[in-house]
């Protein structure tokens, strides 16, 4: 998958990696023209990834290549033990949980999974949560709160699923249930938005003591393109609507509606996945430590308050 | 997730309109359920509930008030909030607000307030779809949980009246989260114990239905009212064909355990009152 | 519907009957022949339903004409209000429960609920609960719990519906979870066996701090056709098994499974609804009334102990 | 409910006692689910897995405890409670349990204990269906409902090991009242809080299936178990038609949201240790 935004600097690394040939085979020394491309190349760079608009970072955080949250489960936790089901009808593959330790210590970690492939993708329905992934991670979410867990979510979804059976079923019921239930869990909950943060489907497991987000990452009540043909009737608008409805990190941080902006390798996560680990880690480990020396009553009376504020307002 | 508001609109727009008596209009306002046109003194006689095919007609929030409330034991809560362009809409935005405002004599989507029913001392919040079709933005969602807040403090039931499309996309995030803030309310009230009730009214949808309203400790609906968390168009779209009748409707909610009861508005007022009669007093059971 | 073995009885009744007819009409003087007739006939119903087998009691308990929930909600309760739905799938018409009033006090009362007639049992799928009727009853049971209500609960079932969507959507999770919930209620529960207590569906809402029964009512781990079957491959053994389960009011009271037997109308409940329902009305006051003198956690304890003795075991 | 327990026998009798070492036979069994022949040393060597088509075969309480217990931590507790005829059922029942108790060398239905999986100090039960078909009597209820309180005492794990076709039918509404005591147990437990681990074996149904077995905070089913409630006989019965390859099975369940995992019998242990490990040490969140 290659994004509009970054087709020049391909472009020019393909140059760069032709004259390294040549170099190389021919053994014409071109070392000086190549590093001159070199600098180009990372001036460009520079410039494309520092000056994405909102629409640019909707491709980056759909990326398909861009880390998903069991490639998070599998480099910063151990012993994962993935749990399903439930208990009442269904196990949602759109959402995965389980035990695992994160630095030694026993947890819970949960998120949306999208698919590697189409395969895949269509075996998690692109990441979709139906009414039993909401249930299934509130009860884990459950079982980590009686024994102590802190819990770990991850989110990345283009929205809670628009099927007839997930209406039949409840959407609306199992997120709201969500909210409710993690507005009152007394361990710490901690959520990366690692890719798309899609509306109610996002927030129903991302209601957190500290809600991080990565750099590239978006959140969004409404998809561009769902806003766009709203708005003006014509969802190819979607870039003006990415730009209009703060979606950004950035903007998010802005607003005080999450903690955290954490800084990805330039290009985006997809292009360096270890590097965008240990700083997810780094960050988790740093908010969990200071989550862990607050009392139980502090820890529930500060997640309120913090939701207690989100609103900007004016008197009449 | 505000998708839903929109088809709602494009769904019915105009014949809406023809029944609400503030338009000009003469005697008769034809019923957007049936077409036929009533008479529209009796029309309002019978709560714009349509005489003919029962069809319930949304009512603004003052009208429900009135429906709802003791005569005179309202006592409006934070009348001077309104909202703001926190992400630079633009004055398009602004206007409408202001508009908005004008119309409803509302200063946005949500009447709170204190007041007795039957003498019960109640919070109360009621929706208007009349501004910006009940959308929540951050004054709605903070207007729901001062009625929330002051319902525990007081430990008094709470009662809202849901008339939403889903969140105030112009608010962007800030909008989803009154989801959030409004169920950590709703969680602080139960934790009291103080009664929550919810009415469910055309439309509960989104952002709105997935918050607050669905966690009533009893939760009444008004027939035939559309109840959902993803809007109609994006379902049909999703599934590529059409939707089964009835879908989304307060029946079908109640028949898929969701809802506690379907009641016409002639007997709203009794059977919140006979609930909250049974809920409202304190535990008398011996401890 | 006519018991066998009431048979004897409606046939000298319906003598008396013509007799008085007679009597009335030709001017006959019979009234001698007719008080005969009656003594014989009073000694005939304490002679038959003095000495009902388990298997006649079975009849009685399953009488068409037997109060039903509905009927004790009726005329023990006042400002019932009903409330549907699990909140997950559906609403259940095999039981019914919502908020009202026993002798002005606010309270929650639920039961199974049979029909009718056909069609209303068809519509109530002959009481037999599905799923989504125990989870129901959960969800009512904990609205009451928190607001401090006493809980009523009304047995009269065929059993759980053995359907396939019944196991699909697990009625043996729903089942168990109501019996857990119910151990720690802190409110009073209190259960009248009014007619057929069939095996788990039964017990789904009969785990109370008292559990009556009518003397006719009976209680059983398993139908008796369904024992007979079993036992001796022959569903029409039935009496038979009837007789081994020990499914009586009386055998249960004498093995500790219930708190009370309710005496009934010689005949049966249907017999005399009114006489019934006061004899029922007076246990549950009587038995509420020392329920609410208990505080929460004694309560508790005491519905633990109750349970935690209901073993029959011997020493090697 | 005890009609599953029946209809389970029916369904595959006589492979299954094939398949069963203390009996007298070859060096060969045969496999109940592909009808291989198995050379008896390797399939007792698979942990009675056919090697041939992954059938599990069941395994007697005893051998269950040597693959799951760590070698010689197994102390056993109430060993000598036994069954009695509290209905009157006759010397027939008596001397069934006579006879059960001599062939299984257990005093009833369920074997119990304290022991260590990994170090990891747990109390831990086992039913045998080779006892009145791991039916549930008051025996088997009282030394679930204390292996349950022992743990709670103990602040330890229980871990319950299920294979039953349910109520023991002989003790009438005492064996229905085992689920109702068994289920207030976990809840005691819960709220230690320990942890309560399940692993559902075939078969786990009706009354055992409806009580304990369901409240699990993990449960785990061994592959091909026979899980559910009413007897597939009886759903058969009252649907007029066959039932669906897979109905009632652990897959089945896993599928419909009520299992957490299905695990082969290879990998039983080391799951179970991973989830006690995590779950059975005290809560280090800092306060
Ligand atoms: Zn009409
Ligand atoms: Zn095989």
């Amino acid at each position: 998958m290659i994004l509009e935004v970054e087709k020049p600097l391909l472009e020019l690394e393909r140059k760069i990696r032709e004259l390294q040939e040549v170099d190389r085979a021919a053994g014409v020394d071109l070392s000086a023209e190549i590093r001159l491309l070199e600098r180009k190349a990372q001036e460009l760079k520079e410039n494309i990834f520092g000056n994405l608009s909102a629409w640019d970072r909707v491709q980056l955080a759909r990326h398909v290549e861009r880390p998903a949250t069991l490639d998070y489960v599998t480099h910063l936790f151990t012993d994962f033990v993935e749990l399903h089901g439930d208990r009442f009808h269904g196990d949602d593959p759109a959402v995965v949980g389980g035990l695992a330790r994160f630095q030694g210590r026993p947890c819970l970690v949960l998120g949306h999974q999208k698919g590697k492939g189409t395969r895949e993708n269509l075996a998690r329905n692109f990441g979709m949560p139906n009414p039993e992934g909401f249930r299934k991670a509130g009860r884990l979410m459950r079982l980590a709160a009686r024994f102590g867990r802190p819990i770990f979510t991850f989110v990345d979804t283009p929205g809670a699923y628009p099927g007839i059976e997930a209406e039949e079923r409840g959407q609306f019921e199992a997120i709201a249930s969500n909210l409710a239930l993690m507005s009152e869990l007394p361990v710490p909950i901690l959520t990366v938005v690692i890719g798309e943060g899609g509306s109610g489907g996002a927030l129903g497991i991302a209601l957190a003591d500290r809600v991080l987000i990565l750099e590239n990452s978006v959140y969004s009540v409404i998809s561009p393109e769902g806003c766009a043909s709203i708005l003006w009737r014509d969802a190819a608008r979607a870039e003006e609507a990415a730009a209009a409805l703060g979606l950004t990190s950035q903007t998010l941080k802005r607003l005080g509606l999450v903690d955290e902006v954490l800084p990805e390798p330039l290009g985006g996560a997809h292009r360096d996945p270890a590097g965008t680990f240990r700083t997810v880690q780094e960050a988790l480990s740093r908010h969990l430590k200071t989550l862990l020396d607050v009392e139980e009553h502090a820890l529930l009376d500060a997640r309120y308050s913090k939701y207690r504020q989100m609103a900007v307002m004016g008197d009449l | 997730m505000a998708g839903l508001f929109d088809s709602l609109r494009a769904r019915r727009p105009r014949v809406d309109k023809v029944a609400t008596p503030a338009l000009p209009s003469d005697h008769w306002v034809k019923c957007s359920g049936c077409g036929n046109a009533i008479y529209r003194a009796s029309f309002l006689e019978n709560r714009k509930v349509c005489e003919k095919c029962s069809h319930h007609h949304r009512m603004s929030a003052r009208e429900r008030l009135e429906l709802l409330a003791d005569p005179g034991s309202f006592e409006e809560w934070d009348a001077g909030l309104v909202s703001v362009d926190p992400l630079g809409f633009g004055q398009d935005y602004l206007d409408k607000l202001k508009s908005d405002r004008e119309r409803t004599g509302l200063s946005d989507g949500l009447l709170s307030g204190a007041c007795t029913l039957d003498g019960i001392p109640v919070a109360l919040g009621i929706m208007d779809f009349g501004f910006r079709g009940g959308s929540m933005g951050s004054v709605v969602g903070e207007k729901v949980v001062r009625v929330l807040e002051r319902a525990a403090e007081r430990r008094i039931p709470a009662l809202l009246v849901t008339c939403s499309g889903g969140a105030r996309m112009q608010e962007g995030m800030l909008s989803l989260m009154q989801m959030g803030r409004t169920c950590a309310a709703v969680r602080r009230l139960n934790r009291v114990p103080a009664p929550f009730l919810v009415i469910m009214t055309d439309p509960t949808t989104a952002g709105v239905a997935a918050s607050f309203a669905a966690l009533g400790d009893v939760i009444l609906a008004e027939p035939g009212a559309i109840i959902g968390f993803s809007g109609r168009r994006v379902v049909e779209q999703t599934i590529r064909q059409k939707l089964p009748p009835g879908f989304q409707s307060s029946e079908f909610y109640l028949e898929h355990g969701f809802l506690d009861r379907v009641v016409p508005r002639s007997e709203l007022k009794d059977t919140v009152t006979a609930i909250l009669g049974m809920l409202a007093v304190p535990a008398e059971v011996g401890r």
